[in-house]
């Protein structure tokens, strides 16, 4: 993998991620490149789901909010470390994602996407109603949970920190999901799923691998995530809207790519903090995006990344 | 990358050189708000609160700290009515803003969150909005709460019930979120502790709009009096499903959104219904500093055309505890105005503050009481609120029990 | 036992205008394979009409629908053309997405306009009473409404040459065109009809519950579950799959918290997707 | 020789970036029956739908009675008269035998004759009448066939396109289609062909194309072209 | 010569219209093997059939002595038996070689990634296609496509080959080309085919035998010569000669 131009990007950008921020000590930028980082798990996952499988997953944060819970319960109630909490959240819900998996991905189209939609419902209003998660009162974080790693201050650093690593992971993963024979029958089924079965690969198996795997990091994410938030509840969670943002994010860089992916996500988060805060904006910040996005979808499909490659074929290769 | 590092050197240059100016003259106060979202309607008064504070403090010359003057600046965000990027913001306040004191979000979630970073930065926050306790809970600091906690809400509502019928049958419904089943928890073991009957107990989603079918469980019941409720939005819309259906009930005490002025738009549907409040402009605190509550309601009413409810009020009244403690201190470092914090048990406007200054429950509200207001019908039979209980704070007789209806 | 029947009986009513709110949904999918997530927003624009023609210009309730249907109509040709006549014929993705920035635009330019706080349309009718159970005579008279609703949409598709047309555009798009049929003049206006039975249902639920911007978003996500339930792109299905849902909220209610009821609902709704991608009410049909 | 009603002058045409015709020449005559052969993926399908307006014209023109159509749409030339049956019959399977043909006659020219229309798509086809409330959806394939024909007579057509007439159907009921066809041909109507029954279609028609890789190779008076050892050898494999 | 495949008795209703009804043949290893009929005879439901993407409502179909009834494709053509498909069915989004390889990775062959580009390239060279290796296989003509199947199939290193109309809309220098391909096929890998053809000629002159369908029932099976001959055959697959001279004769 490390022959792939690619790779090396990958690490400049986990590079400048924990560089910038870091020697500057700037607590702002540092802010906003951890949402963008937490975006980019979000996309670049999803990305496995729709730009590699051609399956719209409309519910996808349902991982997150998942993995968040189950972590956040780990770290309040057993007291667990959070790395043990987030891994042990990521394992659990990819598991639950591999289970789902094989009953929901026998269906397509927009029907799968409905699906999805129904699933992030039904297992927010069931955490809702959870009381060992703390029902609709979610879970609140003591700061004491923080000394281990330094107290808060610290504390959020070392998340910054993880939270990036997991996005450096996320990446490598589509790269090398993108470059393994996994990965060519996963872009078959999506090209033509029922010429990919006659060609041999095994669908439902594949499916659901896939959708168990980009289950896993929004999962661990979101344990990081919500620790550092220092509370949980369910409407953060299972936040239909930032599920479907994901999907904007995505197609916003160029579905399929993992640079379009990461990309989308990232300027995606700049964008819309701007818009908030910016003061002619602040107002009409759910209309601009949303001019933004139809236009998008209108005129330019392929996403960032789609114009780029028509420009600039070469790219294909280093931007992947 | 590039244009990134660009970006982080002109925001600092931008702060460097703002930052002189700033500490010169003005004060700055950041918070955010939900001016999107679910908690618009709740957040909204909360913000215009903050701002009536702000205008009266700079035109009487501002805070007074020593021998200078400081002016007051808000400087506020929309955070959408969610947690996602209130870290982001509030560190933004804190860093390239330079907000000297934070007031809270709207609600206990909300708040909770941007506590995580104004704690780290030792920002001392004065929470207005955010009642649930386990908030100050958590090993804060610096967190002051305004608010009467919500185990505490529906005490009122059941001592009247205690006085007036305690044999009455109680259905508790409340919204299932967070700071409602807060209250109702607080509410059950209170009933349990007078004595009193609940033969119903039942939460619904939060973002419920048909109340039919769980109406109709209250009537199964047999219960009589009804307490319970969650937000604005779902609140007003029990109060007017209850009456569509023609439930018979002595009492009714919904929280939250029967102390909107809006809610005397549901008509017959809002006569008699009570609310425990926080405040409400006809209570007749005698304050041992700043405004009385009859010139806090007269400048509101002048600056905006309607009543302040209590979360208009609780802005205010953050600002002003603040303000109070700024010049008590003299001075605006941290620790000499969280000292004077700590030491403070008076009376405002708004009522007795005075917080709890334990380890284990820092900033929480101890000193503060609820008092309990009732839609009534007043001159020309509009719709107006009177506070009916505690006696002491009266200012109309209960309306107990409500009108029946012939089925 | 009292209980579960008048359980029963709200639910059939709250869910003929589910049924109602799920038409427009359906409609539009059958005919163009769009899932129009500028659905929840539209019934809000119809609460918000209502609101507008009721509490602001005084008319009757009942009255004010007409003109809400009308404005329906015209404001989902308009967004036909706008947003959805592009994406017509490309990957699910697209058209979800269009509708979905559809969404953003019109709940942004509502939020700034009436805030998110709720609305009330003080209005009601005096109702059926029985062993202390009252239902109120809006919705008695919306859910009769709601069914005639349906009914006339019936009747436009089926008796009508205009109607006829919608349903061959929706069954053999390019033979409707081979025929000399305007098929995207024929989209359009069937994303308008979808639109204007979205907004009356809006306006219709206005008349009994208050309401914000948001309220559409719940109504949207029952209309998926009661398409599913109906089966998508069946709108004589999504009727009897509203009062299905209905029946199931109502049914359930005395059993177990209602905390619990969108649990069971998108349980269901999953699980029924799975088992019978075509809907409940399509089986035993060939398809 | 009658008019010339119909004509594709050099038309190119394809799918995607997919080219499939290059530059194809061919005129319908009024009252005549003319037929397109060729062998499968010679583009004679994708001639009609350029005809017709459901493919894109990449070059050339497509003039119907003197008037040139070639950028109207697929409905707005059907609304003139240019009417196809297409391949694989592409009824309203959910609607009934009525409403298809009701739908047939959408265009405002056609509706005027909708009475005489139904009348005479009955004639020809009894057991349309018979089912009329019967969906579309249910009949078996030979009947599709015929509702498929009867919805494009519906339509009042100056010039009937129509593919693959016998396609998938059982020899009688190909017999009797074609019987039907020469009957609308006496009766006047102006017919475009494509057939893979290269024998009843050619001994039908009046005049041929022969498609080869999106060209036309031979064309001429159909007895001549099912005479020519090429086509036979080609096509018939004999 | 061993049986490869034996299909019995197999039958498949749609909707209660019979798709396919009893159809009962075998091929021997190395053989090829004719299926023809009208359009609509339901060959290609066979084919969808045989190799498992839909299920038959009876009989049982056996390859390489294991029953592989209502077994999935991906699990038939691990086994050895491939197929291409009537109306093409390219990978639009990817590269012909990519197409290629995942034949060559996930068929019988089953090779590895770094293995399978290489085998894939080494088909392409047998169709002619390597020289278009990296262009999208979207961009193909509908000839390039059409080879582009058999090479995908062909890199699964399949045992028994289905054609679907391989050579249909091809001009006159491709079907020789392609018929060589063919041959080379069965003659240098040993590879036994299924084809269903309309070329007469071409079916005749490469087929060991032929089977044809009517209606979804077996007319006929034979060496070529004897179906050549077959009255009943040559009515309905070519159409009666005589028939037109009827219809004019009844009006």
């Amino acid at each position: 993998m490390y022959k792939r131009p690619f790779f090396w990007i990958v690490l400049a950008v986990i590079a400048a991620f924990v560089l910038v921020p870091g020697i500057s000590g700037d607590v702002g930028l540092r802010e906003s490149l951890l949402l963008g980082a937490v975006y980019i798990v979000l996309a670049s996952n999803l990305n496995l789901m729709i730009g590699y499988t051609g399956y719209v997953n409309f519910g996808n944060i349902a991982f997150f909010g998942l993995g968040g819970y189950i972590g956040m319960y780990l770290v309040t109630a057993l007291h667990w470390s959070v790395w043990l909490a987030s891994a042990v959240a990521g394992a659990s819900v990819s598991l639950f994602a591999l289970l789902l998996g094989l009953g929901i991905l026998r269906l397509r189209g927009a029907y799968f996407a409905l699906a999805t939609i129904g699933i992030n419902e039904a297992v927010k209003a069931a955490v809702s109603n959870f009381s060992p998660f703390g029902g609709a009162s979610g879970m609140y974080l003591s700061f004491s949970s923080f000394a281990p790693l330094g107290g808060p201050r610290h504390a959020l650093w070392i998340i910054y920190f993880a939270i990036v690593v997991l996005m450096g992971a996320s990446l490598l993963l589509s790269l090398a999901i993108k470059n393994s024979k996994f990965g060519l029958g996963l872009f078959a089924i999506r090209e033509d799923e029922d010429a990919a079965i006659v060609l041999g690969v095994r669908a439902p198996w594949y499916k659901s691998a896939i959708f168990a795997l980009s289950a896993f990091l929004p999962a661990m994410v979101g344990t990081l995530y919500f620790f550092k938030n220092g509370v949980i509840l369910p409407e953060q969670a299972f936040d239909l809207t930032l599920s479907i943002e994901a999907i904007v994010m995505l197609m916003l860089g160029g579905q399929g790519t993992i640079f379009g992916a990461a990309f989308g996500a990232f300027v995606y988060e700049q964008f819309r903090g701007f818009l908030l805060v910016s003061p002619l904006f602040s107002q009409f910040q759910l209309v601009v995006a949303g001019i933004l996005l139809l236009a998008i979808v209108l005129f330019l499909p392929g996403g960032f990344m789609g114009w780029v490659y028509r420009k600039l074929p070469r790219l294909r290769k280093v931007l992947e | 990358m590039l244009r990134m590092s660009a970006m982080a050197v002109t925001l600092t240059c931008a702060v460097l050189l703002a930052a002189p100016f700033a500490q010169a003259k003005t004060l700055t106060i950041g918070f955010t708000t939900s001016e999107t979202g679910k908690l618009n309607a709740d957040s909204k008064p909360q913000l215009l609160g903050f701002e009536l504070w702000r205008d009266q403090v700079n035109t009487a010359g501002g805070i007074k700290v020593g021998s200078k003057h400081y002016k007051v600046a808000l400087k506020y965000y929309d955070d959408q009515s969610s947690a996602g990027r209130v870290q982001q913001l509030y560190s933004r306040l804190i860093l390239q803003d330079n907000a000297d004191f934070l007031f809270s979000p709207y609600s206990s979630g909300l708040t909770a969150t941007a506590a995580v970073v104004s704690e780290q930065f030792g920002k001392i926050m004065i929470t207005t909005g955010a009642a649930e306790g386990k908030t100050y809970r958590l090993g804060n600091k610096h967190l002051f709460q305004l608010y009467t906690p919500a185990d505490k809400y529906l005490k009122s509502a059941l001592d009247v019930i205690k006085a007036k019928s305690p044999k009455a049958k109680i259905a508790l419904i409340y919204s299932n979120d967070g700071f409602s089943s807060a209250v109702a928890k607080g509410a059950l073991a209170n009933a349990k502790r007078m004595g009193l009957h609940v033969v119903f107990d039942e939460s619904y989603a939060s973002d419920t709009t048909d109340f039919g079918p769980i109406i109709n469980k209250i009537v199964a019941s047999g219960a009589n009096v009804l307490i319970g409720g969650g937000h604005y939005a779902d609140g007003s819309t029990l109060a007017r499903q209850l009456h569509d259906k023609k439930v018979n009930l002595h009492f009714i005490s919904l929280l939250v959104a029967p102390d909107i002025p809006k809610f005397a738009n549901l008509g017959e549907a809002a006569l008699g219904v009570t609310v425990p409040s926080q405040w409400e402009h006809s209570v007749g605190y005698k304050p041992d500093f700043g405004v009385a509550p009859s010139a806090f309601t007269k400048a509101f009413e002048a600056k905006y055309g309607n009543q302040p409810g209590y979360h208009a009020a609780g802005g205010y009244a953050a600002g002003l505890v603040l303000q109070h403690a700024i010049e008590k201190a003299g001075s605006i470092k941290t620790a000499a105005v969280t000292k004077a914090l700590n030491g403070m048990n008076a009376m405002t406007f708004y009522g007795r503050v005075h917080f709890a200054t334990g380890a284990g429950d820092h900033g929480l509200q101890i000193g503060h009481d609820m008092v309990l207001a009732q839609w009534q019908k007043g001159a020309n039979n509009k719709l107006v609120s009177q506070v009916v209980w505690p006696a002491s704070a009266q200012t109309a007789p209960i309306l107990y029990p409500l009108k029946t209806f012939a089925h | 036992m009292y209980d579960l029947v008048a359980s029963l009986a709200s639910g059939v009513l709250v869910g003929a205008i589910y049924g109602l709110a799920a038409i427009g949904l359906s409609l539009i999918f059958g005919v163009m394979k769009v899932i129009n997530l500028t659905h929840g927003a539209m019934i809000a624009l119809g609460m918000f009409a209502l609101y507008f023609f009721v509490s602001v210009l005084g008319f009757n309730p009942y009255v004010s629908l007409l003109p809400i249907v009308a404005g329906g109509f015209v404001v989902g040709v308009m967004v036909y053309w706008i947003a959805v006549n592009r994406v017509i014929g490309s990957s699910d993705l697209m058209s979800l997405l269009a509708t979905f920035a559809m969404n953003m635009i019109i709940i942004g330019v509502g939020t700034a306009l009436w805030t998110t706080s709720p609305y009330n349309v003080d209005f009601s009718l005096p109702g059926i009473s029985w062993h202390g159970y009252t239902i109120p005579g809006t919705q008695i008279v919306a859910a009769a409404l709601a069914i005639v609703i349906a009914g006339l949409l019936y009747v436009f598709l089926y008796h009508t040459r205009t109607g006829k047309a919608v349903r061959a555009v929706a069954s053999n798009r390019q033979a409707a065109e081979l025929m000399g049929i305007p098929t995207r003049r024929i989209l359009a206006i069937a994303f308008g009809l979808g639109i204007a039975v979205a907004g009356a249902a809006g306006a219709l639920i206005a008349t009994l519950f208050p309401f914000t911007i948001l309220s559409g978003g719940s109504y949207e996500l029952k209309s998926f579950v009661v398409t599913v339930l109906g089966g998508l792109g069946n709108p004589a299905g999504a009727l009897a799959g509203g009062i299905l849902l209905g029946l199931i909220e109502g049914g359930v209610a005395p059993f177990v918290d209602v905390s619990w009821t969108p649990v069971i609902e998108f349980s269901l709704f999953v699980l029924i997707l799975i088992a019978f991608p075509a809907g409940l009410f399509r089986i035993g049909k060939n398809h | 020789m009658s008019q010339s009603i119909l004509q594709l002058e050099n038309v190119e045409s394809g799918y995607g970036e997919v080219q499939v015709l290059w530059g194809v020449s061919l005129s319908v005559h009024a009252h005549y029956l003319t037929t397109v052969v060729g062998a499968n993926g010679a583009g004679k399908t994708t001639t009609l739908r350029a005809a017709i307006g459901s493919n894109k014209v990449w070059a050339g023109r497509v003039v119907f009675e003197d008037d040139d159509v070639t950028a109207l749409s697929a409905h707005d030339k059907a609304r003139r008269g240019l009417v196809l049956v297409p391949e694989g019959r592409q009824l309203f399977a959910d609607m009934s035998v009525e409403e298809n043909l009701e739908m047939g006659a959408f265009s405002p020219r056609a509706r005027t004759h909708y009475r005489k229309n139904l009348e005479r798509v009955f004639g020809f086809f009894p057991r349309l009448a018979e089912r009329r409330q019967q969906k579309a959806g249910t009949f078996s394939g030979g009947e599709q066939q015929m509702l498929a024909v009867g919805r494009g007579l519906m339509a009042d057509p100056k010039v009937l396109i129509i593919d693959e007439l016998s396609l998938g159907l059982s020899p009688l009921l190909t017999q009797q289609l074609f019987a039907t066809l020469r009957e609308l041909k006496q009766a006047g109507l102006t017919i475009l062909l494509v057939e893979q029954n290269v024998h009843l279609a050619l001994a039908l028609s009046d005049y041929a194309y022969v498609l080869t890789e999106g060209r036309v190779g031979i064309e001429g008076p159909a007895h001549e072209v099912a005479q020519n050892p090429d086509v036979r050898k080609a096509y018939l494999g004999m | 010569m061993s049986e490869l495949l034996k299909v019995s008795e197999v039958g498949k209703n749609f909707g209660g219209v019979r798709a396919v009804h009893a159809v009962s043949f075998h091929i021997d290893e190395g053989e090829i093997f004719g299926l023809i009929g009208p359009n609509g005879a339901g060959k290609t439901t066979l084919f969808n059939l045989i190799n498992g993407v839909i299920r038959p409502d009876a009989g049982r179909i056996v390859f390489r002595g294991q029953d592989i009834t209502g077994l999935p494709p991906y699990r038939v053509v691990r086994l050895g038996l491939a197929r291409t498909h009537q109306i093409v069915k390219p990978l639009n989004d990817m590269t012909v070689l990519d197409n290629v390889t995942v034949g060559a990775c996930f068929g019988a062959a089953n090779l590895a990634l770094k293995a399978a580009r290489p085998a894939a390239r080494e088909v392409l060279k047998l169709v002619n296609l390597d020289n278009r290796a990296d262009q999208l296989a979207g961009e193909l003509n509908i000839a390039g496509k059409k080879r582009l199947e058999i090479a995908r199939a062909v890199a699964a290193r399949p045992a028994l080959l289905l054609l679907d109309e391989t050579l249909a809309g091809l001009n006159p220098t491709e079907v020789t080309h392609m018929i060589a391909v063919v041959r080379r096929l069965r003659d240098e890998y040993g590879i036994a085919i299924l084809m269903i053809e309309h070329l007469m000629q071409v079916i005749m002159d490469l087929s060991d035998r032929i089977l044809v369908l009517n209606f979804g029932e077996m007319l006929a099976e034979g060496p070529p010569a004897e179906i050549a001959n077959n009255t009943a055959v040559i009515e309905a697959y070519l159409g009666d000669p005589d028939l037109a001279h009827k219809i004019l004769g009844t009006a």
